[in-house]
């Protein structure tokens, strides 16, 4: 297996907040890999280091072999990694489609890329077919999450990091988020997943983090975090 | 009233004068054009000895023709101690610091600025020598009057003095029979005369008088002509400036008409001081209001030189009674009101891109 | 920590107190036109500040105390005193006035309504009669306590200066009620605010009401230490250089605007030397000021406890697109 | 009637000159929300960069510089404007961006004051007379005259107008703009360079200005510094008015300032007609809080 | 006996129902909870209570008043709170003014207080302190109290808003899916907190929510609705075996 994004000792800060505590990481290319944590414990901010949001203050986060530190955000999308943010932070005043097409900005030249990628996206979701030409601001909270994760798939990931894409989703939505994400990730895009419904993210997983206070305090296979006594308490439930 | 800043200045070997005027903003350059002119004064008085064997020095204070600004300037002045002011352009902003060098006794002699309301205050510390606004409106209408224009239209820029101009010349007008069809303001800041020329037009006025600053005044008169608007047009003495010739294009300039004290090259008499400025500022003419500024700081000099000391009531005094003071093209002699007891208006119109005298 | 900030501020009241003697009468001028404007940003401040309605047309109300006490004075002959409550009321009706119909716009709109209010009361002033049209109103009388006759230079910097230490008291005050950190909320999140049973439009009215009645304030004494108003003291420029001391030293802050009122004033004029560069020195002194403290100069802490570790704090700056 | 018609034309020209600077304005804050009180100053700042070239090559007053050149000045300064207010948006508007909205509001007072005591220092006080005029031929419609230089003015704002509008609606940078002002971090995951698109936006608002600014230095012969100020006021009312951040609506906002000034002065006087103005202002926000064109906000609880 | 009563409830975006004819009633005392798919017209509904959103026609009654007509800040003063499905805190106050806010319709003080600091003011400042103090302790965030709400923990933000909306003292609470972006662990926590507002307080809850499992456990009454209509209603048990239910919104995995 190909490592495809390496983190290492990773520091970062929120003025003189700091929210990533020496935090190591790694992603192989085709992987599912799922980033546990309780709220405030820095996943987010990970998503955000790695998408260039946030300039570490130290460490190391190497892509492709190639160093990523102080890359502005606009390089790094371009560069194949896809960031789809916590809040959804769809573009309210636009429409469905018009979302749709500066997710493919970096394609903004290929016209044909991202006709496609609007139908492939109204394939995925049809409800968002039918509200093509209304302004996403006035869509459901799942609407949003459904619109946020096509607009990222329109820049075509090569790493596909999406920040708890099931929060307020309706359970049969969920499902079918987590299945389209195995899909996504079957056709070959690596997945960065953070989710807080632990349960189902293990289930997708190849591997997992556990992260608290900025830090990781545990990593394994998907199965044997399953297993793990720490993670059942706070996470799976018994 | 209190006598704050009661002592004054003149200790040591100066007398301090304060100078208020605008030198900035929109009616800097005939600001300038009487600073200029009162340099010189004091040039000429110190080299020829100075006065109280003292030699005069000047404190410019910019009032921006801005009451606010004039009275932070004017507070400037007093602070200094000056021992008397020449100057105030703007009536409205002379109008604020005349009562602020009242409070602290400092006599000021106005060089320019003339509405009416100034002598109304009835201070017994301001002296104005330029001829007054009633008078200016009294002037131009009777111009319109002779040559039988009865159909007057008024527009002024609700600046104090323009105001003033344009409700007494209303008075005028109407006290010779004649008819105000039009009593219009703009706002002098704007550029666009469209829709008033447009109005004027329609209305068929045989006479225009334009009461505000030469920087509005230039503009509308060229809106004026290209709109094809009958009768003539005229301006009062705060539009009398080379500017307002250069602004509208001497084209549409010719058979302008103003309202004014005369110009130093129109008096006999004052060629040397025409020479004298244009050596000293680089061939630049003197500005309308140059002469007058000249003669007033000369009539402070006077008045010094007879009062026979720096003390406030005494150059008050003095300055009360003056009696026939020689200056470039006029003899200063004050009223019960501290105005001139005669003043000087003529009408000037331009002729080939210059200011003549027509009457 | 408490008792040797009340200490600073006593001394600080003295300071004011005895500076007169000290000064020669133009910067005891400058000085009160410094005080004139802390009762101004004090004002505008519960408006801008605390409520959060971008309020560009504040010198109307400045010019409404000025108007009323000087007609009332000049045309009427009342005693400057009693002219105060009914400049008082007149602007607060006209800041209901100016509420009322501004209640659901946004805060832009707000701007630009706001900026109309200022510049009609100015244009009613520049052609009405009753307010002495273009030259405005001159030859107000000295207001007389007893038989005293305020007059000089030092009777007005007093009488500004206790009213300008009553209207920071006043703010200090309603800021911290409930009436103030109400405010607060709509400020932050109105439909938030509302939905926590706050009555948004009835406590909008009373901030504009509130704002206006303290600078009707500053406008009597105005009249009264200028002796002559003018129209062109209360334009647009006078209401964005007010805006301009309230967000310099701090939306919301009460030192920090009164640190304003002091900059906006005394700015200008130390730079009146550098003749024609003074405002392109002022303008570029403005630029650089708020890069630097994007906040104000003494911004409001809303944050009270001393964090344990003082490398907690939280400093936006560092990263430029907020995440 | 013809003098109807003819006061109808003489709003339109005004309302062009509003239109053309709140076309700019309205895009600025589109974009950033920012209320860019330094917007006026670009116009004047046209107007003497215009004036300095054209007197450079006409010799000072000369009438000699042919349409061509009179269109390369035009283009060459107005490119000029653009940069530098791609420069001022760099240097004190940008790290100011996460800023509170006011504080960015004072900067632009800033800015405001430096431009035009920068050009006060560079080029004087007084009135500058412009070196070309235009010529006075025109049309005469029922009796009302229009002239053709006014034609043009009002056809070339119409015209930009449009084109500004496409290029926001269609456009994929329109688009990004759009977006960035609705969210600027979610931009830059989308793989936007926001600020680049930031600039680009000041470099249109200040073009657009300063072509604005030499138009008013032709048309109306002098410019002084001071210029853009009480046009940068009317233009702001005119975007709010046409509803703030909507092109065609700042369009429409300052033909109807321009109309109702004109009839205004015409039917109540000069010195009314900035009441009017406002009062109109005002009352149509009470009825229709969003402007002419603004949308109604569908903010979801 | 029922607190709430919500009778042929409409609402009309334009073109789009959001809301149609819905009906249900919320009894006194109870936790109830209001579920159905995304864009299902849940949250549509609470702005019509509360009144952010006027209901282009039906009826709703708190305990008898009806709430038609009524901003929601008179709303909130007849007895009803409610949370926001995306926080709306107020960001840069502390922790601590934010739970005062809701105390602002309880209280009454005004200028003449807040200038004189006369004895009533200053005793009812002293209240409002402590009852913010007490909701802010109920759900147990004492230790962010001075901080920026801005700057705290989501699932702190959370509880935060939840106190907020105590301090008014409702007799009803309405929560906009309360669980969501919380892990297990703080679900058990909030499912604590919303049955101790019940017992302690006697405050009804009804709130919106996906999150099966909490529903399961605390709810007690279920609407469910589907493109704005009523499409169930029951005890959880009933509910979520109901074939329609299931198809339109629990759909047959379990991703609990
Ligand atoms: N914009 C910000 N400014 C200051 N501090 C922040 C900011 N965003 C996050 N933090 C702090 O950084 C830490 C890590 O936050 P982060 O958002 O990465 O957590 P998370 O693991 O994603 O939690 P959640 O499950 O709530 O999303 C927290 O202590 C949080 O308070
Ligand atoms: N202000 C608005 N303007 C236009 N349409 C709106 C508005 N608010 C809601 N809608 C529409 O009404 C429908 C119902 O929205 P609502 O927010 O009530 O859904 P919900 O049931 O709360 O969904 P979720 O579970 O995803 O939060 C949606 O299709 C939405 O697009
Ligand atoms: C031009 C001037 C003589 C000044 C003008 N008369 C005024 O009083 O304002
Ligand atoms: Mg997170
Ligand atoms: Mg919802």
């Amino acid at each position: 297996m190909k490592s495809l994004l390496k983190l290492t000792n990773v520091n970062s800060y929120y003025g003189k907040i700091r929210a990533l505590n020496n935090l190591s990481l790694e992603i192989n290319e085709g992987e599912i890999v799922a980033l546990l944590g309780s709220n405030g414990a820095g996943k987010s901010t990970t998503l955000k280091t790695i998408s260039g949001l946030i300039k570490p203050k130290s460490g190391e986060i190497e892509w492709n072999g190639q160093s990523l530190v102080g890359v502005p955000p606009h390089k790094i999308v371009e560069s194949g990694i896809i960031h789809v943010p916590e809040g959804r932070r769809i573009f309210g005043g636009l429409t469905i489609t018009e979302n749709l097409e500066l997710g493919a900005f970096t394609f903004r030249k290929n016209k044909k890329w991202v006709k496609e990628g609007i139908e492939r996206s109204f394939d995925l979701f049809p409800r968002l077919k039918e509200r093509a030409k209304q302004p996403a601001g006035t869509l459901s909270g799942g609407e949003q999450q459904m619109l946020a994760i096509s607009r990222g798939l329109m820049g075509d990931p090569k790493l596909l990091m999406l920040d708890e894409p099931s929060m307020g989703l309706a359970p049969i939505i969920v499902q079918e988020i987590m299945r389209i994400i195995k899909e996504i990730n079957k056709q070959g895009t690596t997945i960065l997943l953070i989710e807080q419904n632990a349960k189902a993210a293990l289930r997708l997983a190849n591997r997992g983090y556990l992260i608290e206070i900025g830090n990781i305090i545990l990593h394994d296979t998907a199965d044997v975090l399953r297993e793990d006594d720490k993670i059942i308490k706070a996470y799976l439930g018994a | 009233s209190s006598k704050t800043g009661s002592g004054d200045n003149a200790s040591g070997d100066e007398i301090l004068v304060g100078v208020l005027l605008p030198v900035t903003g929109n009616n800097a350059t005939d600001g300038k054009d009487m600073l200029n002119a009162m340099k010189m004064a004091v040039e000429k008085i110190n080299s020829d000895g100075g006065v109280l064997k003292k030699k005069i020095k000047l404190e410019v204070a910019d009032d921006g023709c801005d009451p606010q600004m004039a009275t932070t300037a004017a507070n400037k002045l007093v602070s200094k101690k000056v021992v008397a002011i020449v100057g105030g352009y703007c009536s409205g902003s002379t109008l604020p610091a005349s009562g602020v060098f009242h409070n602290a006794n400092i006599p000021m002699i106005v060089a320019a600025a003339n509405s009416s309301e100034l002598p109304k205050q009835n201070y017994d510390t301001l002296f104005l020598i330029n001829g007054l606004v009633p008078d200016q409106a009294q002037s131009g209408a009777d111009y319109f009057n002779d040559k039988g224009a009865k159909n007057i239209a008024i527009i002024h820029d609700n600046s104090a003095y323009a105001k003033d101009l344009a409700d007494f010349a209303k008075k005028s007008v109407e006290e010779n029979g004649g008819k105000i069809i039009a009593f219009e303001a703009i706002n002098p800041e704007e550029k666009d005369f469209g829709s008033l020329m447009t109005k004027l037009k329609s209305l068929k006025p045989d006479g225009t008088y334009f009461t505000g600053y030469y920087a509005a005044g230039g503009l509308m008169l060229k809106q004026f002509k290209q709109k094809g608007v009958s009768g003539s047009f005229m301006v009062g003495d705060g539009s009398y400036s080379p500017d307002i010739i250069d602004i509208a294009g001497s084209e549409a300039a010719n058979d302008l008409l103003v309202t004014a004290t005369p110009t130093a090259n129109f008096i006999p008499g004052a060629e040397e001081f025409v020479k004298n400025y244009k050596s000293k500022y680089k061939d630049l003419s003197p500005g309308p209001f140059s002469a007058l500024s000249y003669n007033g700081m000369n009539l402070l000099v006077d008045a010094l030189k007879r009062a026979d000391s720096t003390d406030k009531d005494k150059i008050k005094k003095a300055l009360k009674e003056t009696k026939a003071f020689e200056g470039i093209g006029q003899v200063i002699e004050f009223s019960d009101q501290n105005t001139l007891s005669q003043s000087n208006f003529h009408v000037m119109k331009v002729v080939g891109g210059e200011f003549t005298l027509e009457k | 920590m408490k008792k040797y900030k009340k200490h600073s501020l006593l001394l600080l009241v003295i300071v004011m107190f005895i500076l007169p003697l000290l000064l020669d009468i133009y910067w005891l001028d400058v000085l009160t036109l410094v005080l004139f404007y802390v009762v101004l940003t004090q004002g505008l401040n519960i408006v801008v500040g605390y409520t959060g309605l971008l309020d560009l047309g504040y010198a109307a109300f400045f010019a409404v105390g000025a108007y009323t006490t000087a007609i009332l004075m000049t045309t009427f002959h009342w005693s400057f005193w009693l002219t105060l409550p009914v400049a008082a009321i007149f602007a607060a009706v006209a800041g209901i006035i100016v509420g009322t119909p501004t209640l659901r716009l946004r805060s832009d709109y707000l701007a630009i309504v706001t900026l109309g209010f200022g510049e009609i009361v100015r244009i009613l002033a520049i052609n009405l009669d009753i307010t002495g049209s273009a030259s405005g109103i001159y030859g107000i009388p000295r207001p007389t306590i007893g038989s005293y006759v305020l007059s000089s230079q030092q009777d007005f910097y007093y009488l500004i200066l206790i009213v300008a230490i009553l209207s920071v008291l006043v703010v200090y005050r309603l800021g911290h009620s409930r009436i103030g950190r109400a405010w607060v909320y709509i400020r932050e999140d109105e439909d938030a605010a509302e939905a926590m049973g706050i009555n948004r439009i009835r406590l909008k009215l009373l901030s504009y009401a509130t704002g206006a009645v303290i600078g009707s304030l500053a406008g009597s004494i105005f009249a009264v230490k200028m002796s002559a108003i003018a129209p062109l003291s209360f334009s647009f420029l006078q209401s964005v250089m007010i805006l301009l001391a309230v967000v310099l030293g701090g939306l919301g802050s009460i030192p920090g605007v009164v640190i304003g009122a002091a900059l906006v004033i005394v700015l200008p004029e130390v730079l009146r030397g550098a003749e024609d560069w003074r405002y392109l020195i002022f303008g570029v002194a403005l630029v650089i000021m708020m890069i630097f403290r994007p906040q104000g100069i003494l911004p409001k802490k809303y944050e009270t406890e001393d964090r344990s570790d003082p490398e907690e704090e939280t400093n936006d700056k560092n990263h430029s697109i907020s995440v | 009637m013809d003098v109807f018609l003819q006061i109808f034309f003489d709003g339109l020209v005004i309302g062009a000159f509003y239109s053309l600077i709140a076309l700019g304005y309205t895009m600025v804050y589109g974009i950033i929300k920012l209320l860019n009180f330094a917007h006026g100053d670009f116009y004047m700042l046209g107007a003497f960069i215009g004036y300095a070239l054209l007197s450079f090559f006409t010799g000072d007053g000369g009438l000699n510089a042919g349409l061509l050149g009179i269109g390369a000045v035009f283009i060459v300064t107005m490119i000029i404007v653009g940069l530098a207010g791609m420069g001022v948006e760099r240097i004190a508007y940008r790290p100011l961006l996460t800023a509170p909205r006011l504080s960015i509001l004072i900067t632009a007072i800033g800015v405001s004051l430096s431009l035009e005591y920068a050009s006060m220092i560079g080029w004087g006080a007084s009135y500058k007379v412009y070196p070309i005029k235009l010529p006075k031929n025109g049309l005469e419609i029922i009796g009302a005259q229009i002239s053709f230089a006014q034609i043009g003015l009002i056809v070339l704002s119409a015209l930009l107008m449009i084109g500004l509008r496409l290029f926001i609606e269609k456009t994929i940078y329109g688009k990004a703009m759009r977006a960035i002002a609705l969210d600027q971090a979610a931009c830059s995951l989308m793989g936007i360079n926001v600020y680049r698109i930031i600039s680009l936006t000041f470099f249109i608002g200040a073009f657009l200005a300063a072509g604005a600014g030499i138009m008013s230095g032709v048309y109306y012969g002098t410019i002084n510094f001071m210029m853009g100020f009480i046009i940068g006021l009317k233009a702001f009312t005119a975007a709010v008015l046409g509803g703030i951040g909507n092109i065609t609506g700042a369009m429409i906002g300052g033909l109807v300032l321009g109309l109702v000034e004109s009839y205004g002065t015409y039917y109540l006087g000069g010195s009314w007609k900035d009441v009017l103005a406002f009062g109109i202002l005002i009352l149509f926000l009470v009825f229709k809080p969003t402007g002419i064109l603004g949308a109604k906000e569908m903010e979801r609880m | 006996m029922s607190i709430l009563t919500v009778k042929n409830l409409k609402l009309q975006f334009g073109g789009l129902l959001a809301v149609n004819d819905l009906s249900f009633t919320v009894e006194k005392n109870t936790i109830s909870s209001i579920i159905g798919p995304n864009g299902a017209g849940k949250t549509s509904v609470f702005n019509m209570i509360t009144g952010f959103y006027r209901p282009t026609s039906g009826e709703i009654e708190l305990d008898g008043t009806s709430l038609i007509n009524n901003k929601p800040s008179q709303i909130t003063k007849l007895g009803m709170a409610r949370t926001f499905q995306n926080l709306r805190l107020f960001p840069n106050l502390s922790a601590l003014d934010n739970v005062k806010s809701g105390m602002h319709c309880r209280t009454k003080e005004a200028v003449w207080g807040a200038l004189f600091h006369t004895k009533s003011q200053k005793e009812e400042e002293r209240l409002i302190d402590e009852v913010a103090q007490e909701c802010i302790d109920f759900v147990g965030v004492r230790k962010y109290m001075k901080r920026s709400a801005k700057n705290l923990p989501y699932g702190a933000q959370r509880y935060l808003e939840i106190a907020r909306a105590l301090a008014t003292k409702p007799k009803i609470l309405l929560l906009d899916e309360p669980a969501a972006g919380l892990n297990f662990e703080e679900k058990q926590y909030l499912i604590q907190l919303i049955r101790r507002i019940r017992d302690e307080f006697q405050i009804t809850v009804l709130m919106i929510e996906h999150d099966m499992g909490l529903i399961k456990e605390i709810s007690e009454h279920i609407t469910v609705i589907d493109y704005g209509c009523k499409i169930a209603e029951g005890t959880p048990d009933e509910v979520l075996k109901n074939e329609k239910v299931i198809e339109a919104y629990l759909g047959k995995e379990d991703v609990i």
